[in-house]
């Protein structure tokens, strides 16, 4: 029986960028309890959203939900807004979607995967895939012109087209990136000090998952088949050579190899759209106002985003919910730390890339 | 024999980062400016996760109702002399997130900010130049300026228990009193 | 990683030379011409946090002043989509210069958005006053 | 245009229904959503099906204001997140909610519901 | 040989300053950027001189200074001291004392850094001993001047004691895979946690005395072949930025099994051996 010793971890804290605050009660460094405090970045957008913004304006305002996924929450609520007032969009403008929503997902894994290995105090290899990531941010600069808040998805279509000139800078760099992934997932599947530390630490199991409904990378890396992008069936993803990637240990090792995977899948449905891309216009006119409700289920880089719209024939929205991934995977998460030393639990915290920014809003 | 020192400021800013509230959009901005891309070591700045050691405060995030007391404690836990940078369109003014009902708009409601740097999300190469004006501010600031009221006065008996906690939020108090209550809706 | 990390010790290193300017089609700061201005305000109705805020003349005239705050401003773009004048805003390739605290970007803006509520109320006495005047002058 | 399939409920039938048809391994809980339409508040569960392409599936039921709705924690253990929101963000009664997880003591009340207006600026 | 060795211990800070700026730039490098200037870590120390101070209380603060000058009296004894086995006792000493500033603060960083830290005195000392008794077999005597002059090099005789020492290097120098009581992404620090300004300063100096000593004891293994000595200490440096750089930090566990139970052994056979049969 060693000391009851209380360790808050958070708000402030050098592993994590955003402030999320656990208070743990350990004994001899193991976690015995755990309080969470995530509602440090509650701002109100969905208020924000129903009273203040129109309609049209909405896509800017939740791609600020959250800087790393926010093509995904632009995309899912432009996809609602469509779907409830019928609108067809162009056939181009749905390819050029998910090129940009793609190399969303592999600079949002990548990043969380150079988080993993600094909290796990592997400097040199966070910065080597901090290297190899600025390959995919210079990408989405050059295509949408700016590194982190794209503001390429409109109700209707894109912002701007891909060029040929953009082609002939983004190709190369992807097929780079794919040889640096392959080198790197080789590192993650053969270092001793890495299977040390994180094989067989933090195992969710398919149960588990299922119990506490995990999404997103996190219930894949536990064997539980899960991906937005096959249940909800919105974009031709099947063509564009999608398979999922599933694992079955449940660690932080498993969860960090999917997110490898995952970029590479990623790559070749990016490269494949951008050589399919079909001719056409890249967006159309909208005109009226929503009525009705719709519901979209988006595959986010960290699970599925649930965006609900309700519109009553007003420009603003009477209702907009988002449900976000990590919003889903705190309550696992919240399991998973009893009875974890307290040495693993910036490791476990990063391995579910956490964003508290689109749980609180 | 301060002057001295003073010269050797510019050389070795030891930077912390608080997030009140942003996207992540600038703080994962932040971290490329660690990465070998941008390198800010080469300036010899030092990311300490560490208020006691730390001298220029980047602060990103509209300062949401919560994150506002733990960013002033963090702020009176920095010795003097210190910066504060507000990175991003969100900690310079409140960015789109301006006059939503849980957030303050902008940092420099709280605590006095000494550069702003605009864009939502702010570049690297923007960072750096910001934290490079911070560093001339800097260099001009004095040791022993308290840039916040001391508001401790509950030791005078030498007894009694020192709540921080409480300090920071008398001093919240304090602070949101002089702003007008309306205007934070 | 062994490998990796000694032959990275005798290679050139990654980083980037300082001032490196980003890429052509940056989303930069949003530069404005009044000439061509013909004052339909679409451009601030559609900027998600305001960042371009009107002011009216006191004596009742068109001619409104543009006030754009580059420290508010999400560089969406959609004001330049939304103008139906093309080349009254642009969007310039680099993005705006750091300020200092002397030139209080935020303070100031709370001022802006006080006086372009006032002015306009201003503005309209103003007009009403004009409009009397006009139909007592034709009368 | 309406993408999902919707059942009305009352709140009484609600943990009977979710009993009856909700298995862990084959039913994934989504979350739960209330709107404020202006007389009373709507709440919807969602749920969807692991690997089908189904549409989702959403159990609807309407309660007054300060009417308790019954918990369904002890039946899916991830729910408590969105109750606590629930209690939080729309003010409704849920049953073991504390609240807090998002607001400050000075910040509103309940503030999704239509009664609180921001003020415009 | 003596004044040499003096001016050395005076200037110890100085050098450590040095070893640990030149540190800080071949890791930078080996990470594929340009890192900072090789002065580095003096910049930081005026500037750290120049900052308001914050104290926690007094004993803390002494703890710290304490640190300091026991890490400086370690560096001294071994290099003009009389006995190397006082030099290790001071270097205990030290790190006792800030593992007491650790624990008589209230913030959970600092004591469990704290707790950890005697895990790594635990770890390492002993081998540290043993490289000691491993110099003082091969010279026959506990005094520096004799090892300095003592043919042939320490190092042919005790191979796998030196070996061991490399490896316990990251544990010394508190390196990842073990840096494990600093842990910067997990207990930010551990025990240096609630020094600042110029008090810091004397935490952050004295881990640059450490790195005098642990390099000088290098050299010593080179004995009276200063060339191998310095070739020796050029080895051991490069060998811990390459396992800096290419390991993860690991537990407290990994760390003490692997100390207790491979090199331990691995330093008391060679000393055993050539302690029973070497003569
Ligand atoms: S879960 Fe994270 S990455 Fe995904 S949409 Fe939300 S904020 Fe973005
Ligand atoms: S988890 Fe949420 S807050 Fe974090 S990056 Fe993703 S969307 Fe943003
Ligand atoms: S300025 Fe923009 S990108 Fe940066 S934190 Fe704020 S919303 Fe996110
Ligand atoms: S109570 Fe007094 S000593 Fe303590 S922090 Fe406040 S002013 Fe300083
Ligand atoms: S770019 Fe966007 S935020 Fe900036 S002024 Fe234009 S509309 Fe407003
Ligand atoms: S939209 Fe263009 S023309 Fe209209 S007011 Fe703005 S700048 Fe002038
Ligand atoms: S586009 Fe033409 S019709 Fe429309 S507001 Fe401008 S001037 Fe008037
Ligand atoms: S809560 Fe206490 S221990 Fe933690 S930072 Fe504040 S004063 Fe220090």
């Amino acid at each position: 029986m060693g000391k009851k010793f209380v360790v808050p971890f958070g708000s402030q804290h050098v592993a994590l960028p955003e402030p999320i605050r656990f208070v743990f009660t350990t004994e001899n460094e193991i976690i015995r309890n755990v309080a969470v405090d995530f509602g440090y970045v509650h701002r109100g957008i969905e208020k924000a959203c129903m009273s203040k913004f129109k309609y049209t304006q909405v896509p800017y305002v939740v791609a600020r939900v959250c800087g790393l996924c926010s093509i995904s929450h632009a995309s899912g609520y432009c996809l609602a807004i469509e779907t409830l007032m019928d609108i067809e969009v162009p056939k181009r403008a749905v390819y050029l979607r998910i090129i940009a929503h793609e190399l969303d997902r592999i600079h949002s894994h990548l990043f969380a995967v150079s988080h993993l290995c600094e909290v796990a105090g592997y400097e040199n290899l966070f910065m080597r895939v901090m290297r190899d990531r600025e390959l995919v941010m210079e990408c989405l600069e050059i295509f949408t012109g700016n590194r982190v808040q794209y503001d390429f998805v409109t109700i209707g279509g894109v912002n701007r087209d891909l060029t040929k000139e953009v082609y002939e800078e983004l190709k190369p760099r992807l097929e780079e990136l794919e040889k640096r992934l392959l080198q790197l997932k080789e590192i993650f599947e053969k270092d001793y000090t890495l299977q040390m530390r994180w094989k067989g630490a933090g195992v969710i199991t398919k149960e588990m998952a299922q119990k506490y409904n995990a999404v997103g990378p996190i219930a894949r890396a536990s064997g539980l088949a899960t991906d937005c992008r096959v249940e909800f069936g919105y974009f031709p993803y099947e063509e564009l050579g999608y398979r999922m990637v599933l694992y079955h240990e449940g660690d932080i090792w498993a969860r960090n190899m999917v997110r490898v995977d995952e970029s590479l899948v990623s790559i070749e449905i990016a490269k494949n759209a951008m050589d399919n891309l079909p001719e056409g216009e890249i967006n159309v006119r909208v005109r009226g106002n929503p009525n009705g409700e719709a519901l979209v289920r988006w595959e986010a880089p960290r699970g599925e985003l649930l965006y609900y719209v309700k519109g009553n024939g007003k420009p603003v929205l009477e209702r907009l919910r988002i449900k976000t991934p990590t919003f889903s995977v705190i309550p696992v998460m919240k399991e998973l730390y009893y009875n974890q030393p307290y040495a693993l639990v910036p490791d476990i915290t990063i391995s579910f890339d956490p964003c508290l920014s689109c749980t609180a809003r | 024999m301060f002057k001295f020192l003073k010269r050797f400021r510019k050389k070795s800013p030891w930077i912390l980062h608080y997030n009140t509230g942003s996207c992540n959009g600038c703080d994962i901005e932040i971290y490329a400016c660690l990465a070998p891309k941008y390198d800010i070591e080469r300036f010899g700045m030092l990311n300490k996760g560490n208020p006691k050691q730390a001298d220029i405060l980047l602060v990103t995030g509209p300062v949401t109702k919560r994150a506002r007391a733990r960013l002033l404690r963090i702020y009176m836990q920095m010795p003097e002399p210190k910066v504060v940078v507000a990175v991003g369109a969100c900690a310079c003014t409140g960015g789109v997130f301006r006059h939503m009902y849980n957030v303050e708009n902008g940092v420099d409601r709280y605590i006095p900010v000494d550069v702003y740097i605009p864009g939502c999300a702010a570049r690297p190469e923007n960072i750096i130049a910001g934290i490079e004006k911070a560093i001339e501010i800097w260099e001009q600031k004095s040791r022993d300026r308290l840039e916040l009221p001391k508001v401790c006065t509950k030791t005078l008996d030498g007894k009694q228990p020192i709540d921080r906690r409480q300090i920071v939020e008398e001093l919240v108090g304090k602070y949101t009193e002089k702003l007008n209550p309306e205007e934070l809706l | 990683m062994f490998f990796y990390s000694l032959k990275n010790l005798f290679s050139p290193p990654a980083t980037l030379e300082k001032g490196t300017p980003p890429p052509k089609n940056y989303r930069g700061t949003i530069l404005y011409f009044e000439e061509t201005c013909i004052y339909c305000k679409k451009c601030e109705m559609v900027c998600p946090p305001g960042a371009i805020i009107f002011t009216y003349p006191e004596d009742g005239s068109k001619k409104l002043k543009f006030h754009y705050n580059p420290y508010l401003c999400i560089y969406c773009g959609e004001c330049v989509r939304a103008c139906p004048k093309p080349g009254t805003l642009v969007q310039a390739e680099t993005p705006s210069p750091p300020a200092t605290a002397d030139q209080k970007p935020n303070d100031q803006w709370f001022e802006i958005e006080k006086l372009a509520v006032e002015s306009k109320k201003k503005w309209q006495e103003a007009r009403k006053r004009m409009r009397e005047q006009k139909n007592k002058n034709q009368q | 245009m309406k993408n999902f399939q919707e059942e009305k409920i009352t709140p009484d039938q609600l943990r009977e229904k979710i009993k009856s048809f909700y298995k862990e391994d084959e039913w994934h809980f989504i979350t739960i959503n209330g709107t404020d339409t202006g007389k009373s508040i709507e709440v919807k569960y969602f749920f969807a099906k692991y690997g089908k392409k189904e549409p989702v599936y959403a159990l609807s039921l309407e309660i007054d204001y300060d009417q308790t709705l019954p918990s369904i924690t002890d039946l899916i253990p991830s729910a408590w997140i969105a109750e606590e929101e629930l209690y939080d963000l729309l003010g409704v009664k849920v049953e073991k909610a504390k609240g807090g997880i998002f607001l400050e003591p000075d910040s509103p009340k309940a503030p999704l519901r239509k009664s609180f207006q921001p003020k415009e600026k | 040989m003596k004044t040499l060795l003096l001016v050395l211990a005076i200037l110890a800070p100085l050098l450590g300053g040095i070893i640990y700026g030149l540190e800080r730039k071949v890791k930078a490098r080996m990470q594929n950027r340009m890192g900072p200037p090789i002065l580095q870590p003096f910049y930081d120390f005026f500037k750290l001189a120049d900052k308001r101070p914050l104290q926690v209380h007094s004993f803390h603060t002494l703890m710290g200074i304490a640190f300091f000058l026991a890490a400086w009296f370690a560096v001294f004894s071994l290099m003009v001291g009389p006995n190397l086995l006082v030099a290790i006792f001071l270097h205990v000493l030290a790190l006792l004392f800030i593992t007491a500033g650790g624990f008589s603060v209230k913030s959970p960083y600092s004591v469990m850094g704290a707790l950890r830290e005697l895990t790594h005195i635990l770890a390492a000392e002993p081998i540290l001993v043993f490289a000691v008794v491993g110099l003082y077999l091969a010279s026959g005597s506990w005094n520096v001047i004799d090892i300095l002059h003592s043919e042939p090099p320490p190092l042919l005789k005790m191979p796998l004691v030196f070996a061991v020492l490399l490896l316990t290097l990251p544990i010394l120098l508190k390196k990842s895979p073990f840096d494990i009581s600093e842990a910067h992404q997990e207990i930010i620090g551990g025990w240096e946690i609630e020094y600042s300004g110029i008090y810091y300063e004397a935490v952050y100096t004295a881990k640059w005395l450490e790195y005098v000593f642990v390099y000088f004891i290098i050299f010593l293994f080179g004995g009276a072949n200063y060339l191998l000595g310095l070739g020796l200490v050029l080895l051991a440096f490069l060998f811990v930025a390459l396992i800096d750089n290419s390991t993860t930090r690991l537990t407290i566990h990994h760390m003490v099994k692997f100390s207790l139970g491979v090199l331990l052994p691995l330093a008391a056979f060679n000393v055993f051996w050539v302690a029973l049969w070497g003569h």
